[in-house]
């Protein structure tokens, strides 16, 4: 026995609130993007603390798509990232509004 | 026998369809060929099944039209005693017509239109005749509406014409919306449209207010299609079309249609007293009504139209009063005079040089004998000289109103008598104003064709001479017609007295009616219509009292719907809508700023007022 | 109590050991090298400290040492001082799993000749060799340089590529020793070496460390002749030192993996199993030094293609392939 | 003991990376604080039993997405000083999340409150590859597929995004 299970979920409601807040707040899109990575690792602890809970592999396998999952995401958005900054030569996430009201 | 049956619904159909789909691409005379070709042999084909209808008559089922759950009409003919008569007479009058429209539409560039209508309303007509079912009867009654409207505005491309035939089609229409609902009730009480069926079962429904709501409703019907009060006014209008359709439609056929759907159901009509006083009052109050009108009218086609529905008016009286083959009679005979003298008006119209009004005509015998013997002819059956089948069959209606003997009836017979008389009176004025004199047009005179006066010496003769058919026993006759169709009952037992003084009454207006002619018209004086004059012109103004009462109620009835209703309500309604969609959605796109990160918020408080749900549901659970 | 402080004890002695050996190689490579390409090039190569140069290592050392340690005005600092670091500590850290010879018994108890046996030391491997690239990223980064960014940003494309061919060479390894544990793998070749078994995946294997090497021909990054020396064009004194010493600790732990994991590791006739292992290990570095002498440079796009159109093709293939033939073998 | 204390000075190390990530001007620097809260991560997967999945998560996460995030912020030439211009993150736009945090935090406190299994412990436990391995391949056999097919759409997702205006004229010159 490690470490009570709900301490572990606090440590990753955390880490999942500061990604999020990390979206929320900067307008970098690479910053956007490393908040979305930083909420993925926390949904990842929770799984692998399942999976301790448990002692079932299925959460480590969980995680590890959710890499494969991430990987794809983040050649996606990159790629969309270098487009995007080669229309605008900026990657603030405020100028592209296109798709406002 | 049954081969021959269909042949006579088939051969005008075929002919109106081959002349229809093809007529356009056939040389000159072909389609007049093939319309009056296939006329005659339907009648050919009457004449060889008549022996058929005796009795009881004949039934042919040829196939199931509809069928609906228990609802089903078949297409099936019924060829009794009075469908005989009947059809005998449409396909005769038919025949005769369709020789004289040869003639009449010889120059006109759409003849083949003109032939392949005027089949198909035979064929619409003998439908009628001989449908077994009131559907079938139905689509033959909508038929004839439909090819009177084709053929009253058969030049439409004058307004007027086009005008008359939409005017037509539509005062019909009412009519035949009353038919249409008797035709519904009819089924919903017997759960069949069979004509003998419910006229079999009429019985059961005796003394009812049921059966005299559907007895008005078929007289209403029939109002329609027969020109009388209050559904009349397209009758003279009417007069718009060639005169041929005048003479077939609008004299002999489909004016009488509705005198044949009330005989058709007799039975069922009869089982009202009230029905049966309200049909005698609609036709009497008809035949004074265009009798008078008839004095004032200028065009001799119109003098005539009015006279028809006088006579319609007679024939509803007949049915009335209880008499069938009075009504049948009278029917009957009217179309053979009634056709003659249309037809005949068509050749005096040619002969004064396309001129209608008779105030231009005038010195007509000099010009052709032939047509003043054939027009005289028609003329003393419609006044009822003596010994003409005008005289006897109208005599019969009246002496059936005398013979009743009640004070309502005896007011019927003194109107029928007056109507009489004013019927001798324009019939005689007709003459003077036509023969008498010299000519006061100037048009140069374009002679008849052939064809367009031998078929009038049949009809001349069978006018003159169809008083034979229900010669009453007064002057030998066996009333031949109403044992032929089986209504002895309808053979007057006068006391030879009260013979000779209707005979005589009826001599006496006749002649009564010649003198206050030949005293008025024996010479020629011109009057402006004015006061009564143009009252009864106009035809007691009735298309004006239509007009300020139903027509401008339903204009502005209409015009309150289309702007009130329609651009009011609807419309402000739907761009109301619209317009709050469009301004909740101008505010609400300020919601869509394209920030992701609002985005997120949103999806963020949504999330913890889900998860924050589930939470206080189990906190308090 | 004691059991705990004993594994400590032992491990720190390992580490001591390994870094003595490792940095001790790693300055001699260097000498080699030098006097290697000197005989091929028909130069003499460094000989004048010590008998034969043999104190040349020394010398640089001092001169490194002694050198100003310069800071570009607009570098970033921080990063700047640390990336050096990065390489060589990464470099070391691969050593951790590294088993030099079979496990020995000491007082009754087994110890392995490696730092840690690691269940999973493969991977171990490949992730802390992943981490060596932000050692030249960094440093070229920080340096605030427009050769050394563009010196970074090729090392970065590179390693992207390669990593995943190094990555998928040793599935099929991993498949025939069935096992991640390095000591396992050379286990497993004692009989034959999985060089001899599997040929295409060493092959792909030595090209990928070739690129992780940063070594001709693939030291785009660095390219004196086109990026002035690449990321680390600013460095200068212990820092590139640190730069030029953790290249060649990485030829040594490049050179000891692919003794692991193709050549059969300590196993081989009459010798000890070290000597067995060092030698393997120097015959590698040979031959590393032999292509830099013997090859050009590739252009940056021809890099790319053979790496994604080539290697990695090969290697999925062969993985397949391997994989086959093992099913069919029924092991 | 000596896990548990490992365990939540990991924890610590990775939120203050972390934390130090979000803040950051410069996206290198916040891309290097998320590599150490990722090996902090992985330290504690290592710890609740799954080595090969902390292994992973170096390789996949540091090795591979933070290079390719590194990659693309120095191919794009964002410096501190032109990212210094763009991104400044105002005190003000923080109370938002601080407030969303707080109820978060409350919410996740009720959460684990009511949620009995929350108070066991995690016990020592570990997967050996070869379980991990014979779970993924038979029993999410289907998923592995899925996301494979996942990871090629990605591929050409990519390189379709990535091609310029004059590689793409050039390609279909060609095709």
């Amino acid at each position: 026995m490690i470490v009570p299970m709900e301490h572990l979920l606090v440590l990753a409601t955390l880490l999942f609130v500061l990604g999020f807040s990390c979206v929320l707040v900067r307008r970098n899109l690479i910053l956007i993007l490393i908040g979305v990575e930083i909420m993925i690792n926390a949904v990842g602890l929770v799984f692998i603390g399942a999976a301790a809970l448990w002692q079932q592999v299925d959460g480590q396998i969980m995680v590890l798509l959710l890499m494969a999952i991430t990987a794809a995401e983040v050649a996606i958005a990159l790629a969309l990232v270098v487009h995007l900054h080669q229309r605008k030569q900026s990657i603030d996430v405020g100028l592209f509004d296109e798709m406002r009201g | 026998m049954a081969t021959l049956l269909v042949l006579i619904l088939l051969l005008p159909l075929a002919g109106g369809v081959v002349n229809a789909c093809f007529g356009n691409r056939l040389p000159r005379p072909v389609p007049v060929f093939i319309a009056t070709g296939s006329v005659i042999g339907s009648f050919l084909a009457c004449v060889g099944s008549v022996t058929a209808a005796a009795g009881d008559g004949y039934r042919l089922t040829l196939f199931t039209w509809l069928q609906s759950g228990n609802f089903t009409a078949d297409v099936g003919l019924l060829f009794d005693p009075l469908a005989a008569v009947m059809a005998l007479m449409v396909t005769g009058v038919a025949s005769l017509i369709h020789l004289y429209a040869a003639g009449y539409m010889e120059e006109d560039p759409d003849q083949t239109r003109f032939f392949a209508l005027l089949n198909l309303f035979v064929f619409a007509m003998l439908t009628i005749v001989l449908a077994d079912n009131l559907l079938l009867l139905f689509l033959g009654w909508e038929g004839v509406g439909f090819c009177s409207y084709g053929l009253i505005g058969f030049w439409y491309s004058k307004k007027e014409n086009a005008d008359a035939g939409r005017k037509a089609f539509i005062v019909t229409r009412i009519g035949d919306l009353f038919f249409a609902a008797a035709l519904l009730w009819l089924f919903a009480l017997f759960g069949t449209i069979g004509i003998e069926v419910i006229n079999g079962r009429a019985g059961e429904l005796a003394g009812t207010t049921t059966v005299t709501l559907l007895a008005l409703l078929l007289l209403l019907g029939a109002c329609g299609k027969s020109a009388q009060l209050p559904l009349m006014t397209w009758l003279p209008d009417a007069m718009a079309g060639p005169t041929p359709v005048s003479a077939l439609i609008h004299a002999a056929t489909m004016v009488t249609a509705g005198v044949y759907l009330l005989c058709r159901l007799f039975p069922l009509v009869s089982l009202s007293p009230l029905a049966m006083a309200a049909i005698a009052l609609v036709g009497v109050a008809t035949a004074l009504y265009a009798a008078t009108c008839a004095l004032a009218q200028h065009e001799i086609k119109r003098v005539l139209a009015y006279s028809t529905m006088s006579q319609v008016g007679y024939m509803f009286l007949a049915v009335g009063l209880g008499s069938v083959s009075a009504a049948m009679f009278h029917l009957i005979t009217h179309a053979f005079f009634k056709a003659l003298l249309f037809m005949t008006a068509g050749c005096l119209i040619n002969l004064a040089g396309h001129e209608n009004d008779i105030r231009r005509m005038g010195g007509m015998r000099q010009r052709s004998q032939a047509v003043f013997w054939l027009f005289s002819a028609g003329l003393v059956c419609l006044a009822g000289a003596p010994l003409t089948s005008g005289f006897f069959s109208k005599d019969l209606i009246l002496a059936t109103a005398f013979a009743k003997g009640d004070l309502f009836h005896q007011g019927l017979y003194g109107l029928g008598v007056l109507t009489a008389a004013l019927t001798s009176f324009y019939c005689f004025r007709l003459a003077y104003l036509v023969f008498g004199g010299d000519f006061r047009g100037e048009e140069l005179p374009h002679a008849p064709h052939a064809l367009m006066l031998w078929p009038l010496l049949p009809l001349a003769v069978l006018g003159l001479g169809a008083g034979l058919l229900n010669l009453p026993h007064l002057l030998g006759g066996h009333s031949w017609l109403s044992g032929w169709l089986a209504r002895e009952e309808d053979i007057l037992h006068l006391s030879l007295d009260t013979e000779y003084l209707l005979v005589a009454t009826a001599v006496g207006v006749f002649v009564l009616g010649w003198l206050a002619a030949h005293l008025r018209y024996r010479r020629f004086r011109e009057h402006e219509p004015r006061g009564l004059r143009q009252f009864l012109l106009q035809g007691w103004n009735f298309d004006a009292l239509f007009a300020r009462v139903l027509v401008r109620p339903f204009r502005a009835a209409g015009r309150f719907c289309s702007h009130g209703i329609e651009t009011g309500v609807i419309e402000g309604l739907l761009a109301g809508c619209a317009a709050t969609c469009v301004s909740w959605g101008q505010r609400l796109r300020t919601l869509a700023d394209g920030r992701v990160n609002h985005y997120l918020y949103g999806l963020l408080w949504g999330m913890l007022l889900i998860v924050g749900w589930f939470l206080l549901r189990a906190v308090v659970s | 109590m004691a059991d705990t402080l004993f594994t400590v004890v032992l491990i720190l002695a390992k580490l001591a050991l390994i870094f003595g050996v490792v940095l001790f190689m790693a300055a001699y490579l260097v000498l080699a090298e030098r006097k290697i390409l000197g005989r091929m090039q028909l130069r003499y190569g460094p000989n004048r400290v010590g008998p034969f140069g043999l104190m040349q290592p020394l010398a640089d050392v001092i001169k490194l040492l002694t050198k100003e340690d310069f800071l570009p005005a607009r570098a970033d600092k921080w990063l700047f001082l640390v990336a050096p670091g990065i390489t060589a500590v990464t470099a070391l850290l691969v050593f951790a799993v590294v088993p030099f010879g079979p496990t020995i018994e000491v007082f009754g108890r087994t110890i392995p000749a490696a730092v840690v046996d690691l269940n999973v030391g493969v991977l171990y491997f490949l992730g802390v060799s992943s981490m060596a690239v932000y050692g030249v990223v960094l440093g070229g980064w920080a340096s605030c340089s427009k050769y050394s960014l563009l010196g970074s940003v090729r090392g970065l494309s590179q390693m992207v590529s390669y990593e995943l061919s190094l990555g998928l060479s040793l599935v099929p390894v991993i498949m025939m020793a069935r096992s991640f544990s390095l000591h396992d793998i050379v286990m497993a070749q004692a009989s034959v070496p999985f060089l001899l078994l599997n040929p295409v995946a060493c092959f792909v294997f030595l090209i990928c460390i070739l690129a992780e090497s940063n070594r001709i021909p693939f030291d785009l990054p660095e390219a004196e002749n086109e990026l002035v020396g690449g990321f680390h064009t600013e460095y200068s004194g212990m820092r590139f030192g640190l730069f030029f010493v953790g290249e060649y600790i990485n030829l040594v732990v490049l050179g000891s993996l692919m003794t692991v994991f193709f050549l059969g590791g300590w196993h081989g006739p009459w010798l000890p199993p070290v000597v067995w292992f060092l030698i393997k290990v120097l015959m590698v570095c040979g031959l590393f030094i032999w292509i830099r002498a013997c090859l050009p440079r590739l252009r940056y796009d021809q890099l790319m293609n053979l790496g994604w159109k080539v290697l990695l093709p090969v290697s999925l293939l062969n993985i397949l392939v391997t994989g086959a033939v093992l099913l069919g073998l029924g092991l | 003991m000596t896990a548990t204390l490992i365990f939540y000075l990991l924890g610590a190390v990775a939120l203050v990376t972390t934390a130090l990530a979000i803040i950051q001007r410069n996206p290198v620097y916040a891309v290097i604080y998320l590599v150490k809260s990722i090996f902090a991560l992985a330290l504690i997967f290592y710890l609740l039993g799954a080595p090969l999945v902390a292994a992973l998560q170096v390789i996949v996460y540091a090795g591979a997405i933070m290079v390719l995030f590194l990659f693309v912020i120095m191919m794009l030439e964002i410096t501190p000083v032109s990212a210094r211009k763009s991104s400044a993150p105002g005190w003000l736009s923080w109370t938002p999340v601080v407030l969303v945090a707080l109820v978060l935090a409350v919410m996740t406190l009720l959460l684990i409150g009511l949620d009995p299994v929350a108070e066991q412990g995690i016990p020592r436990w570990h997967a050996t590859p070869r379980d991990f391995g014979y779970a993924l391949f038979n029993e999410y056999a289907l998923a592995v597929k899925i996301i494979s097919f996942q990871l090629s759409f990605a591929a050409v997702g990519a390189f379709h995004i990535g091609l310029t205006e004059r590689r793409r004229a050039r390609m279909e010159k060609d095709s």
